[in-house]
């Protein structure tokens, strides 16, 4: 059952705690770890430092200050404008991902406070369709870049995604341009724009609003690229290095500002942002 | 053999029937007549009931005219400029200076190769970061003497690559996106033959936005589609129909602005036919494009990308 | 006898026959041919098609419509800031340098019309002093930049320049920053700027002016490039392609829109320039 | 051994003897006051007349404090930023935000390196054209938000060689002079150590251009000019005093607006007051450029370098 097929439309809400089992086996170390320390360490492994997956709500709650939040999306979802069908109707893909995920789409939306600073930050739900960017990405993130100016704050978006939204096919690709023109009002109203890539930030997404950061950051062990490996490899053939399209090769390679561990992230976001804005 | 090759066969027995008819003592003059119009017809009912699937293998057609064709047969003065004046010299991407019927034009083409040759300097019309680069600069040229832009579509695809990684080709497509989001002059983007996702939109932000009537504009290729979504190589047909790739159905689903008719057969039954065509609708838009300041310009621009997506609105709760 | 010693300026006067005997040996191909016969073929050798240097009264002969060219030169010559003196004193270098070349200063600075579209036109001189660029040279180039905007014509400038006047230390450097800085004048006018680079176009010419062309040609077998063989191979000692700082490195690595042989220049800077202004 | 490690030796012993003064029953200290009058006396004698020879040594010496150094000692908050988003990301130009006395600037400096390690990191502070291009991407950044640019030269020069010739470094320094020029937002470049030609001027035009009391800034390098003028690899000094690199000389010339003093014995000596009298130039300097409109400040910019030069008018015949 789609959670959002009757039109109603679920505000994000940080404060609902998610019941879930108490233990979890560590992939990296092989522990038992508690589920909840894990989460209340940003869903790092206390004992070997490795990183799960974060959502996008558990990411929001890592970055921005407790109780900060207010979703500011816009109260839409997305439609069907090709009828796609694959193995599987578009439909019926979108309320699978919305009952896995609680979320009206692939992206949320808000104000919050970073290190007390008022932003508007958008985040992407890899598990959401792998976080590919279909028209109701496209429209959230626009939506959020003009509220950012309307309230004269500074923009995050935090990228996951896997880029194209294949089922929407060329409206996919309008998206692309559509983020493209809406942020050259930002710099044209002198609003940042941070946009923070962490795992994986690629295709479409990553050839528009993911590279149009007037600071980029990654998150430590993110992957960044326009073509995925397979693509490579069934067009080409080509040999790529062990550290291809990693953070690493983002940083060599000026893609990048810098690559910071996710313990880190909060922190310098906030102090980055304080920069752009007058404090005190 | 397809319906197609059947019937270039016809066509060219016609044309030996013809060569005959040209001798002394022989008449076919009549039966030559009724097999044209046999040809016509069934070329007609081919090519007006083309499959999505169709349509794509003529949008890739070997002989279907490139950039550099159109160019030399819409444009005068061609003066071709090369350089992305960072690293490289992209020959996927053919940039340079041209009047169109007396306006100075800049034009951006995406250029296929035929020889196996042609295709390794054009790199099979898979433009590197450089390209992209190049056009840009191309671009800015443009603003500078407000020289309105010009760009023809026909890429696989951005070339997926170490050395394309290495240049950060999404930065080189996004700033592209960037660019003529702002640029300052009309840009008119025509997809010729394949527009290949964000290798292809990386030149096709545009005020106007033309396909010839057998070009496709997708994200993906069909094969691609079929492999990753369908996990069926064979299903090609499906795929193809399932992207909506056709001119014809962009035009309706109203994201691209016109359909440029190409001749029975398709562009490469008749490519001057087909450049005088594309020339005329070239000319229409940009003679009512220049009719706005910059400052309209841009802001239909601006409006025509913001408004653009398909979603369904729901009750906020 | 320094010819400009007595403060007297003579305006360059193209329509001067010099005399010369009539006879030179081609190095390429050995051949003894007229020399008036190479002089009308671009300094060409008719047998072998080898380039021989042209001075810059030569190339500009070769480049405008015959009987064009009105020298429009601020009347100006090289002073002695620093009062330098390596082997020989930096006035004595200049005096010299005017003898052999009949010029005030390395550059040549006028109007013409090049397929009777009026242009202004700079020709730097080689032989003096490697066509270095001194403080004349910069006022001369910004002179010219600016009789462009007050005309509404393009500007032309052909490079042939070793780079640094060293004797005039940091006024030399201070030429780059001012050659640049008004260049943006030309831009804002929507003035055309074509950059010619000739055997050679190296150093603080390479990266200032010369680089800033808004179309770039290189004729034919000029080298083009920042940092000469000899400080490559003092600093760092690297092996070095064939092809290095050749018209086709520069065109292959992006830097220039083309490579013209000479017998087509003015036909080609004609066509060029034909499409940035209004023609009938 | 040189004169100013004759003296270095002299602070040693000095030292020493203090050492030995806090023990008990030994009482130096009457003697140790002469010594340091001393001390003080012959440096001021040394420093006070310093040959140009002897300030390209200090500029260069190993011990002088580099870009990061000055960041960290005047800057707060400093927040780096990496890359030219194009291709690289050049370790020799160090970039950045920061905040002067509350104020947020783009910081950009040339960096050089002390270790074997680091000076291969920092490419002995020879930039590549990929750290021209980062430093043009944060002067537009800059730009974009209105923060002053601050730029820290200290560079034999731009990396000469293949690599960097493939990836146009003329065009990477011209652009950046180009951007320069017109940059919306106040800029003061300060030679902190060597100014290397082209490679200096890369980031160096500016409202107002200072220079600490040793550096030098050049047009080529007191070795280079002695070997391709003089022919004689060994005339270096004689080569220096001709060049007038010297900050001094280079105020008396009006081409720098300020000498900023180092303490005796050069910056090294104590590198936090040196960056204190920096940091006060730089206050001073940068409230009298944001009294300005962005085209008050671009229009005496403009005026500045339209006007800069040396040369002889004729009489007109
Ligand atoms: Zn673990
Ligand atoms: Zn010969």
């Amino acid at each position: 059952m789609a959670i959002f097929k009757d039109k109603n439309y679920f505000r994000v809400d940080l404060s609902k705690e998610p019941d879930e089992s108490l233990w979890m086996r560590c992939k990296s170390c092989g522990e038992l770890v508690f589920k909840r320390r894990i989460r209340e360490n940003n869903n790092i492994c206390p004992n070997c430092g490795a990183y799960f997956f974060l959502t996008a709500k558990e990411r929001l709650e890592s970055l921005i200050d407790e109780g900060s939040f207010v979703d500011i999306s816009k109260p839409i979802m997305d439609d069907d404008p090709l009828e796609f069908t694959d193995t599987k109707p578009y439909p019926k893909r979108i309320e699978e991902a919305q009952e896995k995920t609680g979320l009206a789409s692939a992206i949320i939306l808000g104000s919050a406070t970073v290190s007390e600073i008022p932003v508007v930050i958008g985040v992407m739900e890899f598990q959401f369709i792998g976080g590919s960017m279909g028209s109701v990405m496209g429209e959230q993130i626009c939506h959020g870049m003009e509220e950012a100016i309307r309230r004269r704050v500074p923009f995050i978006l935090v990228s996951s995604s896997g880029g194209a939204r294949v089922q929407e096919g060329i409206f996919y690709l309008m998206q692309m341009a559509k983020v493209a023109t809406v942020r050259t009002r930002l710099a044209e109203e002198g609003i940042p724009f941070i946009s923070v890539m962490t795992y994986p930030t690629t295709g479409g997404v990553l050839a528009s609003i993911a590279s149009l950061g007037d600071v980029i950051i990654a998150e430590k062990g993110a992957t960044i690229g326009f073509a995925g490996r397979r693509v490579i490899k069934d067009t080409i053939a080509e040999e790529l290095p062990e550290n291809f399209q990693t953070d690493a090769f983002a940083l060599a390679h000026g893609a990048i500002d810098r690559v910071v561990p996710r313990e880190d992230l909060k922190d310098e976001l906030g102090k980055l942002l304080s920069l752009f804005v007058e404090v005190g | 053999m397809s319906d197609e090759q059947t019937l270039d066969l016809l066509e060219t027995k016609i044309k030996e029937l013809r060569e005959l008819n040209k001798m002394d003592g022989i008449d076919l003059s009549s039966e030559i007549a009724r097999l044209e119009a046999k040809l016509t017809a069934l070329r007609k009912e081919l090519y007006s009931n083309l499959s999505e699937w169709e349509r794509v293998k003529l949008a890739r057609h070997p002989a279907r005219p490139y950039a550099l064709d159109y160019i030399g047969m819409i444009f005068e003065d061609f003066y071709e400029l090369h350089g992305d004046r960072l690293s490289g010299d992209d020959q996927a991407v053919v940039t340079g200076l041209a009047r169109l019927d007396g306006t100075t034009v800049a034009v951006i083409g995406q250029q296929k190769g035929r020889s196996m040759e042609e295709n390794k300097l054009r790199n099979f019309g898979m433009p590197r970061p450089q390209g992209y680069r190049k056009a840009r600069r191309i671009m800015r040229l443009a603003e500078r003497f407000s020289f309105p832009v010009i760009t023809l579509i026909d890429t696989p695809g951005a070339y997926p690559g170490l050395a394309a990684e290495e240049n950060n080709v999404g930065e080189a497509i996004a700033v592209n996106l960037e660019t003529m989001a702002r640029l300052r002059t009309p840009i008119i983007s025509t997809v010729i033959g394949e527009g290949g996702s964000g290798g292809a939109i990386a030149i096709g932000l545009a005020d106007r936005i033309l396909m010839l009537e057998n070009a496709i504009y997708s994200v993906i290729s069909p094969e691609g589609a079929a492999a990753i979504l369908w996990k069926d190589k064979e299903r090609v047909r499906e795929a193809a129909a399932a992207l909506n790739l056709t001119a014809p159905r962009l035009y309706e689903l109203k994201v691209i602005d016109e359909v440029v008719p190409e001749p029975l057969g398709g562009a490469h039954k008749d490519p001057p036919k087909t450049a005088a065509a594309l020339k005329d609708a070239l000319l229409r838009h940009l003679s009512e494009l220049m009719e706005l300041s910059p400052d309209e310009l841009l802001k239909s621009r601006y409006d025509r990308y913001r408004g653009i997506g398909r979603y369904r609105t729901l009750t906020d709760k």
